[in-house]
């Protein structure tokens, strides 16, 4: 009976409290970039653990060097790229624009990464740096293709709510723009993980 | 931005929800993007750009085909599901939304979509790791069967690894998430009265991509199988044919899902509790599950990884597990086990959890030492971080570590010790009500201990020369994982199950079952202790035959936990098809939230946000110490 | 939904599980090469096999090297790696070796052991040990200490046979051993030299499976 | 009955028990307890398992006794009137003594372990650089494990680099151990010697032994290595040092012409080709 009256009863559910999806997308980053940290640091791992080991002296097969003028292009494109999207968060009204920035720049890194692979002048097999070389790119090559999508979705919203009230009033400014910061947060986050392959694999070899 | 108060869609008849994103256009698109992408993989190797990366693709075999008939499987599968609709609309600028086929007016159809309801997901994994489960037990029997007699082979030794290394990854890949997937998302929210889980779409992507993840590992049969069971050590993974490729395949994927889930609940907890659940009256279920998803969330992605390692040494040819081409062998142990011995934890910590909330519920006590398990299981999840070379002890790794890797894995057992002290303290003095979930939780605790007490034994390196790699470390982890993670699972499923489910399971067949399965385990297992102290290694498709009797005996054993189980499924069957009888609200007579709701659950949950405002285990009664044992009689 | 027809649904689905376990169990699991007999002469049980360095072409793994039964004239190709021999009897084995030089990974393998006299006849010359570069396979049965390394033709040979099946016109060495059988029961038979063509360091594929470069011995 | 009742009950209850299951386990089961006597590694982990089976005896039958006493003297016999129990939320006494009797015993087992490990190495592989070796190991017969798919040979260093398809050892005798593997991850575990090493491709495992009066020892591949791991078993010998000579001239002998194409005695091997072929 009273089943069949709470059915025909109106129903006013309480919403949750709006503060909830902002805090859930800050938190929900940070576990997501300790996840992501967990994985690069593998490669970390094997770089240093691969080069200490070396029972056989195959460190590097041959001339190994990968090209360092498309490397420091890479780490410029994604240190400007990260900028310009600390700039998007700061200056919310600028997402567009500086967002838009921040992800041809960041496509851009991608670009010059897949030409340093075809024009590398060695291959995978040519010993543990390779290894590495090849394997921490691409893996980071992902996460950076990851990122431009991610950038792609909040330069499309910001620019979408900029023309279109009606997209302006279905979600709060404040969740829009903690989901920007936490664009930004991984984005930089990956792009210090830039920093340290380019260390790595580029400057110390 | 609520996740709710979706308009219920008008009913549409049932062929026309077959048309649509659901399960079915999934496996299609599935199939159509394995075959785009094996074609794909053959075109590469004639690239001449990419000669570096393709030049040692031999003949008959292209890796490079099979991984990328994977990936465009999944996709296609997850594509077919829906799960690209809205990352392609968010492409175009539409604002962030949470909720997905969550009326209750689609009807069936939401089980086999891509559906945001915490309930229903909560449902899909439940039946979809129970399906997996029972795959990888029924490998495990046909295990026993090959070891029936010490030289006379039933399958081939091919085949007789394959299954060892599918029951291993089923069971150690699909059950990792038994509790989380099921239960997490099932209880967590209404537990602290969120209603829904942080990130609903992820909470069924992690679900999907779990299923494509036990397909896939399946397809292994058709490769050739895989040989290096659910470990997959290296260099022997690499030299291994394209089955291997489905055991990457298959354990990427589960990282990624394990990944996403552990994230999922961990940011529930954090960030969703309703008023007045403060850090300090969380259930210590949710606790567990909080611990849990920390480590899924940290260690899984250092497997997705290794596995990464492992694909680019069979496709584009570098040399990370290859000794002599810089490569080493040691390099996968130490990625593996670094992942592999929090995994280990993963599965046993939701058990703790279980086990500890209800143990209030069945003794009527408060939970006796809360602040002591909840340190216990925060501290299993830090020290199981720093424990991961015990598995290495003989492996002439870091020889010199031994000792502190000693310490840091028998420290380990304090806070799993906590636990222990904390039921012993609930039991203590309580009146215990000897229902089908508590028999389970006690057979835990028995279990378990065997469990932990053998591990000293593991842990110990002059002892473990021994019994490294032989069957007592097999025997062992059973007890933990078997007789701890599972029979905490039962526990559960007998408690939440009806709740969840709407329909009360035959007592008189669970009480068979537990009966049962009880007995036929430890017959099963204890003896394997015994096998791995004669000198039985583990994964052996042959041995000595004076040790055959010993094996019979574990063989006819292991099929009486078939029969057992097979008890459980009529139960199930019976219960749920043939005479189905409603569920009481509180069976329990539970304190817990959930079970002040109505069953079944509406799909809102609360009408209004509950308010919490005293501790989660309001049992027992205030009296002076003198009555308190009044009532005990005679 | 009626009662029946939830029964139907119940029955149904547990007659698809066992269709399904049936078939895993009888097309996958138990599927295994066939058995081959050694041929009895006058003087003793004879064994004639062959290695190819690509079985044929029907085959599931066309490309894999492979061992193969075969008739004392090299005819009769037969895909069968399990072969049944008579208990505590001298066998003669002849190995019609098509594959090429590959060299072995522990040149120690190289040495004759287990055999009649400690010596195999390579192409008639009894030899207690072979170049180990020059090895193509190996016949071993580790339970037994039996291990006969089999010298290939050089790669520069005339008329290589590419695939099975091959005749005695291909270049070819013949090698020839006798060994006693142990008592009743199941021995395996596996090859030492890495010869899986396109696996890392040639072992794994044709190497690890059972069918190709390894089988049973079922001394009965 | 009064709490201090049970708690008295329970206490005398679980230590009468665990004491006498302590005596049963190590004077009737530990003797038996593996891998035996075959050499002084071999005893030593037999003592360890004795001490580590006595404190397990102990700690189990302790909680086994208290669980049972508890599920049978705190059982309602009337469920469906859901009485409840003392709202007794801990203890910190009871939580400090536990905390410090099984910190005890952990750190107990941790620091016995320690100094057992490094007394003698026990017989488990070490890696290329020995911490825990045996007095006199500078003078310890060299013995090489060559694990291969799916063989060991040895090779012997002191006696011309010769290798042989069977292992023996001379009694009493320290024998140094160096495993490695041509191919993928094997364990070599000589079972009654008690010694178990993992052999890696490339790299040097070694583990030292003691051995005792002459025997035959199992040993096993202790590590999955692919399709025939299950039959990577062999028979090993200890003899007499007479007769351990006179068999490994006669080896040297025999597989003087092999020796001769083998590589230089290395603790590790890179054949090329390394690469897929």
């Amino acid at each position: 009976m009273e089943g069949a009256a709470s059915a025909h009863r109106e129903l006013e559910i309480e919403p949750e409290p709006s503060h909830w999806q902002p805090r859930a997308t800050w938190a929900g980053v940070r576990g997501f970039t300790g996840g992501a940290a967990f994985f690069l640091v593998s490669f970390v791992f094997a770089y240093f653990y691969l080069k200490a080991q070396d029972p056989n002296s195959d460190w590097k097969i041959g001339k190994v060097q990968p090209g360092i003028g498309l490397g420091v292009a890479i780490l410029v494109s994604l240190l400007v790229s990260a900028a310009a999207l600390r700039i998007a968060v700061q200056r919310p009204e600028s997402t567009v624009r500086s967002g838009g920035v921040a992800l041809a720049l960041a496509f851009l890194a991608a670009v010059l990464q897949v030409i340093q692979w075809t024009t590398l002048g060695f291959g995978p097999a040519s010993g543990g740096y390779a290894s590495v070389y090849v394997g921490w790119t691409i893996a980071y090559t992902v996460f950076v293709l990851g990122c431009c999508y991610w950038i792609e979705t909040q330069v499309a919203t910001a620019w979408r709510r900029g023309r279109d009230a009606a997209a302006r009033a279905q979600v709060s400014d404040e969740l829009v723009h903690e989901g920007l910061k936490a664009c930004s947060f991984f984005w930089n986050f990956i792009v210090f993980n830039g920093l340290v392959l380019f260390v790595l694999l580029y400057a110390l070899r | 931005m609520t996740a709710l108060a979706l308009p219920a869609r008008t009913r549409q008849p049932a062929w026309r929800q077959l048309l649509g994103f659901n399960v079915l256009t999934g496996i299609v698109l599935a199939i159509i993007g394995w075959l785009i992408g094996y074609w794909l993989g053959g075109r590469f190797v004639n690239i001449p750009s990419l000669q570096y990366y393709t030049v040692g693709t031999g003949p008959g075999q292209n890796d490079i085909s099979v991984f990328l008939g994977y990936l465009l499987g999944v996709i296609g599968f997850l594509a077919g599901l829906g799960f690209f609709n809205y990352p392609i609309k968010r492409m175009l600028g539409h604002p962030p939304s949470l909720a997905e086929h969550e009326s209750a007016g689609e009807g069936w159809i939401r089980y086999f979509t891509l559906c945001t309801e915490h309930k229903v997901v909560a449902m899909q994994y439940l039946v979809g790791i129970g399906v997996f489960f029972f795959i990888g037990g029924i490998n495990a029997m046909l295990i026993r069967t090959e070891l029936l007699q010490p030289n006379v082979h039933v399958f081939g030794a091919n085949q007789y690894l394959t299954l060892v290394g599918m029951h291993g990854s089923m069971m150690m890949g699909m059950m990792t998430s038994g509790v989380l997937g099921p239960f997490a998302n099932w209880v967590v929210p209404l537990m602290i009265g969120s209603r829904r889980m942080a990130f609903p779409r992820i909470e069924s992507f992690t679900f999907w991509l779990l299923m494509a993840a036990g397909v896939v590992l399946m397809t292994t049969v058709f490769f050739g199988g895989f040989q290096t069971g659910w470990t997959g050590y290296e260099p022997l993974g690499d030299q291994g044919t394209a089955g291997f490729d489905a055991y990457i395949a298959f354990f990427t994927l589960v990282g990624i899902s394990m990944c996403l889930l552990g994230l999922n609940v961990v940011v529930t907890i954090a960030t969703m509790r309703a008023p007045g659940m403060t850090w300090s009256r969380l259930p210590i279920f949710v606790w567990a599950c909080f611990a849990t998803g920390v480590l899924m969330m940290l260690a899984a992605p250092m497997l997705a990884a290794a596995l990464l390692l492992a694909a680019l040494d069979r496709t584009v040819q570098t040399a990370f597990y290859i000794p002599g081409n810089g490569g080493s062998s040691y390099l996968w142990e130490n990625l593996f086990w670094v992942f592999g011995h929090p995994e280990v934890y993963i599965v046993a910590l939701p058990g703790f959890g279980i086990v500890l909330e209800l143990a209030p519920v069945f003794c009527r006590k408060p939970l006796w030492g809360y602040r002591l398990a909840v340190a216990g299981m925060l501290g299993v999840g830090l020290f199981s971080f720093f424990v991961w070379q015990h598995h290495l002890f003989v492996s002439g790794m870091n020889a010199d570590l031994r000792p502190f890797f000693m310490l840091s894995t028998e420290l380990i057992s304090l806070p799993t010790g906590f636990i222990f002290v904390c039921m012993m303290g609930t039991m203590w003095r309580g009146r215990i009500n000897y229902a089908v979930p508590w028999l389970f939780c006690m057979a835990w605790a028995f279990n378990f201990l065997w469990g932990g007490i053998s591990g000293v034994f593991l842990s110990d390196a002059p002892s473990d020369v021994t019994t490294h790699g032989s069957f007592f470390s097999m025997a062992h982890f059973h007890y933990t994982i078997m007789g701890g993670l599972i029979f905490a699972v039962f526990a559960a499923i007998y408690y939440w199950g009806p709740k969840m489910t709407g329909f009360k399971f035959n007592e008189r067949l669970a009480k068979i079952h537990f009966w049962t399965l009880f007995v036929f385990f430890n017959t099963t297992f204890a003896p394997l202790f015994a096998l791995g102290f004669l000198g039985m290694p583990r994964r052996v498709v042959t041995y000595p035959a004076n040790l055959q009797g010993l094996n019979d005996w574990v063989s006819a054993s292991a099929y009486c936990i078939l029969g057992s189980m097979c008890v459980f499924l009529v139960n199930l069957i019976w219960s749920m098809v043939i005479k189905r009888e409603p569920a009481e609200d509180n069976p329990w007579n539970s304190k817990s939230p959930e079970f002040q709701l109505p069953t079944p659950v509406p799909d809102y949950d609360y009408e209004k946000l509950p308010v919490f405002d005293d501790d989660p285990y309001p049992y027992g009664v205030e009296v002076a110490p003198a009555a308190a044992t009044a009532g005990q009689g005679a | 939904m009626s009662h029946a027809s939830r029964i139907a649904g119940v029955v149904i689905g547990v007659a698809v599980v066992c269709v399904l376990l049936a078939l895993y169990i009888g097309i996958y699991l138990t599927a295994a090469p066939g058995a081959a007999s050694a041929i009895q002469t006058p003087a003793g049980p004879h064994l004639y096999l062959a290695t190819v360095p690509q079985a044929e072409p029907g085959d599931a793994h066309p490309t894999w090297v492979s061992y193969y039964a075969v008739s004392p004239t090299s005819t009769d190709w037969r895909h069968d790696t399990t072969y049944v021999l008579p208990a505590n009897t001298v066998v003669t084995v002849t190995v019609y070796e098509y594959d090429t030089q590959t060299g072995l990974r522990n040149n120690f393998i190289g040495a004759v052991q287990g055999t009649v006299g400690g010596t195999i006849d390579l192409n008639g010359k009894p030899v207690s040990y072979i170049d180990p570069d020059t090895a193509s396979h190996i016949f071993a049965i580790p339970q037994l200490g039996l291990n006969v390394p089999l010298e290939g033709p050089g790669s520069n040979a005339h008329n290589l046979c590419a695939q099975a099946p091959c005749s005695l016109s291909n270049a070819h060495e013949t090698i020839t051993f006798r060994f006693r059988t142990p008592g009743k029961g199941l021995y395996r038979w596996q090859c030492f030299v890495p010869c899986a063509l396109g696996f890392i360091n040639g072992v794994g594929g044709p190497m690890a499976t059972v069918g190709y470069m390894d089988g049973y011995i079922k001394v009965v | 009955m009064s709490s201090v009742n049970h708690w008295r009950r329970c206490a005398t209850l679980c230590a009468v028990c665990a004491v006498v299951m302590t005596l049963i386990t190590v004077f009737l089961i530990a003797p038996g307890m593996p891998p035996g006597n075959g050499s002084a590694q071999a005893s030593g982990q037999v003592v360890d398992n004795t001490v580590l089976l006595g404190i397990s005896a102990f700690v189990a039958t302790v909680v086994v006794v208290y669980f049972l006493y508890a599920a049978f003297a705190f059982r309602e016999r009337q469920p469906e009137l859901a009485l409840e129990g003392p709202r007794v939320r801990g203890d910190s006494r009871v939580q400090a003594w536990w905390l410090f009797i099984t910190t005890g015993i952990v750190l107990f087992l941790a620091g016995y372990g320690t100094v057992r490990l490094l007394e003698d190495g026990s017989g488990g592989g070490q890696g290329p650089n020995p911490i825990a070796a045996p007095a006199g190991a500078s003078h310890a017969l060299q013995v090489q494990v060559i694990a291969q798919q799916w063989k060991f040979t040895y090779r012997w260093p002191s006696f011309g680099g010769v290798e042989t398809p069977v292992l023996e050892l001379p009694a009493n005798t320290l024998i140094e151990f160096h495993v490695t593997s041509l191919d993928v991850i094997h364990s070599f575990w000589a079972y009654q010697l008690g010694v178990k090493a993992d052999a890696n491709p490339g790299f040097d495992n070694i583990a030292y032994v003691q051995t005792k009066s002459p025997l035959t020892f199992n040993i096993h591949c202790a590590e999955l290595c692919g399709l025939w791991h299950g039959y990577m078993y062999e028979n090993g010998y200890v003899v007499p040092k007479g007769q351990f000579t006179s068999w490994i001239r006669q080896e040297e002998v025999r597989y003087a012409p092999i020796t001769k194409t083998l590589p230089p005695y290395s603790t590790s091997y890179f054949p090329s080709p390394q690469r897929r072929a």
